[in-house]
């Protein structure tokens, strides 16, 4: 049987590629897919949680239906964002996007 | 046994293509490693029997948000017209050594902690009922600010990206 | 009518509001109205104080006070409380404002902005006499900013010239350094007795409600505040710079009434400061003032600064008498000091304005002639200052001198070397301005003397010069209805009769004759050489008392160097360490500015990722450690 | 339960927003400030809505939102910043868009958001809310979608708030784990009811969240997002960012570390305090180096988001008399700020309309050309900075007082010699009103009528909680103790 803590630490490896993603990516597409990468591992941190520990009320697998339906309005929203930095500055990364500063 | 086995082998791949996606050169590999990504964690959900939350994922991530990500590569022309510039910024080295520490942190977190409830239990299986139940009994106020959610999204990516005259 | 003293704050109050609103559009740009109003409160305190002399010594203080805020347990009173210390002070407020007032319309004329400086006054005495009255810290607080503000205002009321503006932020800057500390330990005091009633925590201390240590930082946070109020060692450097203001208006902040505030807070807290054995700091602090600014007094040639920086002096002579636990001492040198110090600033005033504005001492000289009666109010100042017998200022530095007597004669001889100092300079002073021949010709022929509107102040203020150090006697008090002498009146609890020490007044004398006729000595009828004799054989030190100690220096530097530097060091680490972690090496090499700058360019998003990543790491990691 | 009557000004709000909306798409060609004045309407429909439920016995929504006077505080707040945002925005948007229904629409959005927000008592409930608001934020600031900088504001925005979501969430699940649920009760609880002390999952939990909510709130190190957005924001919006946005945060961070966290209180409370400090220290230094108008107020609102920390780490020190007066005097500070806020970007704002120069140099002169307006700049600035007369002094005052304990003492000194720091960067400000000529070609001038009355408005507020915060300061105290009741007494830990 697969225990638990398996699932957490995958979750806790996927997450952390999902900051590096952010931290180091300089395509803004790019780091919106690393943030869904990030919240693609909080969601099987909740349904983990939920499938071991609290099955009667199932709370975190509702947690996870809203997190993912939350991270597909929020890519839709970046996105219409990011296409918009393009058409404005025909570039989408992100490090150029800095006209403002100090 | 066998499930063991094939777990150990799907979490090998999620790793794998979910590093994938942050280290891939071009933004279409990247793209394409998150669907895989995607669809992995979907079958883990599938390792705990929770077909209802498997659906969602195949349905709405690897259908909806793999779709909209490619859109946008496609109107960005990014990676397809091939520019040839670095994807990585010049912060990856320090952002390795903070993903690194936050790993660590959280792994370490997962392994030590002792969870409540019967460790040796498998995970049970839980029907769509009953999550149907629990969501529209206890949980009717975020579904309603959920749809209040959509709709500003909606909205806001019309506002956002509609061709105007002026443009 | 004492309960009611608030009004007293209330008329120059409103007077503000209508002038600020209404002032441009008034006859006369609305001076008659200030005029009226200072009168008025003039008046009004002789109301109060015939009723509080009335009330006899068992209804003090007479309190008065309303519920300003309050939930459950938490209340917060805003009131008045009227006791011989106030009424001290109100007595010095009302009548060096009502002189200042009269003044002003004379030295103010035709000047940029004439509504708004009176109005400003008008704030100014508001929030003084709300400050004296205030019956709790906090209201006290607040007046204490207020009369910042409207100092501030005033010293910056010519903001073309530069200097001015600069010496008003100095004056803000530096006070409000001091204001920080009394915030936080009035806060510390609510923090340990639930109140702010200053009668109430001189109570709780009295019982020992608060611990040794932390009832002397409060202390010291407290006498912070009085440090930066009053100028003294080393937030002093304000007060000389504070002189860019109009004449009346240094008269009325800078000598009588703002820079005393200090010294009413300590005097009014002194039962705390004693339990907190915290009197000897207040000792030492105005010992080195009194004598640090002595020394540089003599080497100002302008005549307001020399004033300015006797009045620091001065400031520290109150201060040793109350560090010296001689509450009655200290209140009684500001009680005589307004007067003779307003009357020197506003003789200032007069040469200022008879000469055309000049009041460099080396372009005056021989003014006797030209101006009798400035110059005999002046001599007659000078004197009360230098210590003459039986002017205001002899009786109250011998009360000082009486009260370090039990410090030691360490102590006693400084004070002694203090005091002549005061008289040498003042001397100096009047010498160099009105006697001997006029240094400059030209400037002597234009001056005349002033109009009575500014002649007459002065001889009032001349008038209680001489007198006012007569309060000191049983007899004399008695027989203006007061429970005897001043000291009986301030401190009914603590009665000393006052006595004359005559070997003292034999001291105090000498100390007179040396200070006066050395200073005369050496500068009597314009001849520099001996003086020049002085700062030539000794160059090094005289440039030394001349830039101050390098007081302005130092802290100029300090400003520029650690605060902006601080400040750009951590701006620094914000966009550069933080913002460009990792920004390609070798173009910070190149060390070309336009080329790093464009490297520097941050604004980026991974590296604010990066700061809130960093931060999370941070935190957790510090926090399992922590736990751990 | 499921009672839909407790939530009917929300309904009403939104409702507005959906009228609104549809109003454009009817008649496009209607003229756009008739559509911010009907959005004040429905903001003021909705103020009025929210009365009756003053005092009113605590309603509870399926268990996940709660209708007490806490929330009813917040329904008031949101109602008028909604109100004044949309007054301040008419001309402003009139004349720089074609489009405004979903701008209008979005801010009665957001600002349901934020009820919700102040309202949720459960985990789930709590970030939908968060991100309703948020998601309309990422919009408003990116409104002039043409802009280079509104544009580039927007992206960082919600790039970033993305980022941060994703560790809120991860702390949440985490806190999930440790406890089994999400409501704050559930938590409180199951967290006091562990045994053998504290366990790895719940600090880090606590500090992912902390990190979220700090963002949310824009604490340093997690500030880095505000300064760009406030600039790249159109004015109102920032405006709103820099009161609504955080006025939510702190609603939230308020019923969570209240209700759920505070029983371990000595996890996140060093934490917290030392947020608070360098949170304090780094907005007003970094303030002091600015030279736009709109990044000068992001980071003096950093400043004053330190302050507000100091109480959240005082609920931790305290015991429960003084998490309740801590927690009354924050709601206090948040009322003093938001109305000086708004009076400093309403006179902007009618500034900017004369002259479309956001940078301090531009307010060169103001108070020659016009000295009402100079007026209320000077004295909001002096309310930020905490002068006595104006709402900041006040309010500071009484939150330092509430929040000075045993452990905090070095923290409120931190605070009071940060307020005599921002005192400096104002006092620059001011100077180029008073002490300079104004530019070349600019003469006196008038504000309309509306921002002028609304500045005039809000001016007074200034002056009154300033002179007598005793009002605000009852409605303030009932929404703490309103907050307490909930929080079952017995669960918070002395230390």
């Amino acid at each position: 049987m697969v225990p638990m803590e398996n699932y957490l630490v995958l979750s806790g490896i996927i997450f952390s590629l999902g900051v590096y993603g952010v931290l180091a990516r300089r395509n803004a597409v790019l780091v919106l897919m690393s943030v869904e990468l990030m919240l693609n591992a909080v969601s099987l941190n909740f349904v983990a949680f939920s499938a071991y520990l609290d099955p009667d009320k199932a709370t975190g697998i509702i947690f996870a239906v809203f997190v993912i339906a939350v991270a597909a309005a929020e890519v839709g929203l970046a996105l219409a964002i990011v296409i918009r930095l393009f058409r404005n500055r025909s570039t989408a990364n992100v490090d150029e996007a800095a006209t403002m500063r100090w | 046994m066998t499930t063991e086995v094939l777990w150990w082998i799907f979490a090998v791949a999620i790793v794998a293509v979910s590093a994938g996606v942050v280290f891939a050169r071009t933004v279409i590999h990247s793209a394409i490693f998150l669907i895989l990504s995607l669809a992995g964690v979907g079958a883990m959900y599938l390792f705990l029997t929770i077909e209802f939350i498997a659906l969602v994922q195949f349905l709405i991530y690897g259908g909806a948000v793999t779709v909209l990500i490619l859109l946008a590569l496609m109107l960005t022309r990014m990676g397809i017209a091939g520019r040839p510039e670095p994807t990585t910024g010049v912060q990856a080295p320090f952002g390795a050594l903070v993903a690194a520490g936050l790993m660590a942190t959280l792994i370490g977190v997962a392994v030590s902690t002792a969870w409540p409830g019967d460790l040796g239990q498998n995970a049970v299986a839980v029907s769509i009922e009953n999550i149907g139940e629990q969501m529209f009994q206890n949980f009717g106020a975020p579904f309603m600010i959920t749809a209040a959610l959509l709709l500003v999204a909606f909205i806001g990516a019309i506002v956002i990206a509609r061709q105007e005259d002026e443009d | 009518m004492a309960e009611h003293a608030w009004i007293l704050a209330a008329v120059p109050g409103i007077a503000f509001i209508v002038m600020a609103a209404l002032g441009r559009n008034l006859p006369r740009q609305g001076d008659w109205l200030a005029v009226l109003c200072a009168t008025s409160i003039f008046g009004l305190f002789f109301a109060v104080l015939a009723n509080f002399l009335n009330l006899g010594g068992g209804a003090w203080p007479v309190l008065n006070s309303i519920e300003w805020t309050a939930i459950g347990d938490f209340k917060l009173n805003m009131g008045i409380a009227v006791d011989p210390i106030t009424i001290v002070m109100l007595a010095v407020i009302t009548t060096v404002a009502l002189m200042v007032n009269i003044f002003s319309v004379g030295y103010m004329k035709g000047e940029p902005r004439y509504w708004w400086y009176f109005a400003v006054l008008q704030l100014f005495v508001a929030s003084m006499l709300m400050l004296v009255l205030a019956d709790n810290l906090l209201l006290l607080y607040v007046a204490w900013e207020l009369v910042g503000l409207s100092s501030f205002l005033l010293i910056g009321h010519y903001w073309e010239r530069r200097s001015a503006v600069e010496a008003a932020k100095k004056a803000f800057i530096t006070t409000r350094v001091g204001d920080v500390g009394l915030l936080i330990g009035i806060i510390l005091f609510w923090e340990a007795t639930g109140t702010f009633n200053i009668l109430d925590i001189i109570h709780y201390v009295e019982e020992g409600a608060i611990g040794d240590t932390r009832l002397f930082v409060t202390m010291m946070f407290i006498l912070l505040g009085a440090m930066g109020k009053s100028a003294q060692l080393p937030f002093h450097v304000w007060l000389p710079d504070a002189m860019e203001g109009p004449t009346p208006v240094s008269a009325l902040i800078h000598a009588a009434t703002m820079v005393v505030a200090g010294v009413y807070l300590v005097a009014r807290l002194l039962p705390v400061f004693e339990a907190a054995g915290a009197l000897d700091v207040v000792l030492v602090i105005g010992l080195l003032t009194a004598l640090f600014s002595g020394v540089v007094a003599f080497a100002q040639t302008d005549i307001k600064k020399v004033l300015a920086y006797s009045t620091v002096s001065q400031l520290g002579f109150m201060f040793v008498a109350l560090g010296a636990g001689y509450a009655s001492a200290g209140m009684f040198h500001l009680f005589t000091h307004a007067f003779f110090k307003a009357l020197l600033f506003l003789g200032a005033g007069s040469v200022i304005i008879g000469t055309h504005h000049h009041q460099e001492m080396g372009q005056l000289g021989g003014l006797w002639r030209k101006m009798p009666i400035t110059a005999g109010t002046f001599l007659i100042g000078s004197l009360a200052l230098a210590g003459l017998f039986p002017l205001a200022g002899f009786w109250s530095k011998d009360e000082i001198l009486h009260a370090v007597e039990g410090q030691g004669t360490f102590f006693f001889f400084l004070i002694s070397i203090a005091a002549i100092m005061t008289a040498f300079y003042t001397a100096r002073l009047f010498v160099r301005t009105f006697l001997g021949k006029p240094q400059d010709e030209e400037i002597a022929s234009h001056t005349r003397e002033t109009g009575p509107v500014m002649t007459l102040p002065l001889v009032f203020l001349a008038f209680m010069s001489i007198v006012a150090g007569f309060f000191i006697f049983h007899d004399f008090g008695s027989a203006f209805g007061f429970p005897g002498g001043f000291s009986e009146f301030v401190f009914l609890h603590y009665p000393h009769a006052f006595h004359v020490d005559w070997g003292l007044v034999g001291l105090s004398t000498a100390l007179f004759v040396i200070g006066t006729f050395g200073g005369a000595w050496f500068y009597w009828n314009g001849r520099l050489d001996r003086s020049t004799v002085m700062a030539e054989w000794q160059p090094k030190v005289y440039e030394m008392v001349q830039r101050k100690f390098y007081f302005d220096d130092l802290y100029q530097f300090l400003i520029d160097r650690v605060v902006l530097g601080f400040s750009y060091l951590v701006s620094w680490f914000d966009r550069f360490a933080v913002n460009d972690t990792g920004v390609d090496g070798s173009a910070t090499m190149t060390g070309y500015a336009g080329f790093l700058l464009k490297h520097l360019q941050t604004g980026r998003v991974p590296n604010y990722a990066m700061a809130i990543a960093a931060g999370v790491v941070a935190l957790t990691l510090i926090s399992l450690a922590v736990g751990s | 339960m499921r009672d839909f009557t407790l939530f009917i000004p929300e309904f009403i709000a939104i409702s507005g927003a959906i009228a609104i909306l549809a109003a454009e798409l009817i008649w496009p060609k209607i003229r756009k400030d008739y559509l911010a004045y009907a959005t004040a309407a429905g903001a003021l429909g909705w103020l009025i809505a929210a009365i009756p439920y003053i005092g009113d016995t605590a309603g509870d929504f399926e268990g996940v939102l709660l209708t007490d006077d806490f929330t009813t505080y917040f329904r008031i707040l949101a109602a008028g910043i909604v109100m004044a945002i949309a007054l301040i925005s008419a001309h402003y948007m009139r004349d720089r868009t074609s489009t405004a229904g979903e701008y209008y629409g979005l801010l009665l959005v957001a600002g349901t958001g934020m009820v919700l927000m102040a309202a949720s008592r459960e985990l789930l409930t709590a970030y939908m809310s968060l991100e309703l608001l948020s998601f309309s934020l990422y919009i408003l600031v990116g409104y002039f979608k043409r802009d280079r900088l509104s544009n580039e504001a927007s992206l960082k925005y919600i790039l970033l708030g993305a980022f941060s979501s994703a560790m809120l969430l991860y702390g949440i699940s985490l806190i999930y784990g440790v406890t089994g649920t999400t409501s704050y009760e559930g938590i409180a609880e199951a967290l006091a009811a562990r045994e053998g002390g504290t366990d790895a999952a719940t600090v880090v939990g606590i500090m992912l969240i902390v990190a979220g909510v700090g963002f949310k709130v824009s604490a340093a190190p997690f500030h880095m997002w505000a300064p760009d957005a406030y600039q790249g924001a159109p004015l109102p919006i920032t405006a709103f960012l820099s009161t609504a946005s955080k006025a939510a945060g702190f609603a939230l961070i308020l019923r969570l570390f209240t209700g759920a966290l505070v029983v371990d209180a000595v996890e996140w409370r060093a934490v917290i305090a030392a947020l608070a400090a360098i949170t304090m220290t780094a907005g007003n230094l970094l303030a002091i180096q600015q030279t736009n108008l709109k990044r000068l107020v992001a980071y003096s609102s950093i400043g004053q988001v330190g302050y507000m920390l100091v109480a959240i780490a005082a609920i931790g020190y305290g015991d429960a008399a003084t998490a309740e007066s801590a927690s009354s005097a924050l709601l206090l500070h948040i009322v003093g700020y938001t109305v000086s806020t708004l009076a400093l970007f309403t006179a902007l704002t009618a500034h900017y309309n004369r002259t479309g120069d956001d940078s301090i140099a531009g307010l060169r002169g103001l108070a020659e050309t016009q000295p009402f307006l100079a007026l209320v700049i000077t004295a909001s600035l002096f309310s930020f900075a905490g002068l006595p007369f104006f709402a900041g002094f006040a309010t500071k005052l009484l939150l330092f007082q509430a929040s000075t304990t045993e452990g905090l003492l070095w923290l409120v000194g931190l605070a009071a010699a940060n307020s005599f720091v921002s005192l400096y960067y104002y006092l620059m400000v001011m100077r180029q009103m008073y002490l300079f000529d104004p530019p070349e070609g600019q003469t006196r001038f008038r504000p309309s009528p509306l921002l002028g009355a609304l500045a005039g408005l809000l001016l007074l507020g200034v002056l009154f909680i300033g002179v007598y915060p005793q009002p605000a300061f009852e409605a303030t105290d009932r929404a703490a103790s309103a907050l307490f009741e909930v929080s079952a007494s017995g669960l918070i830990r002395l230390p």
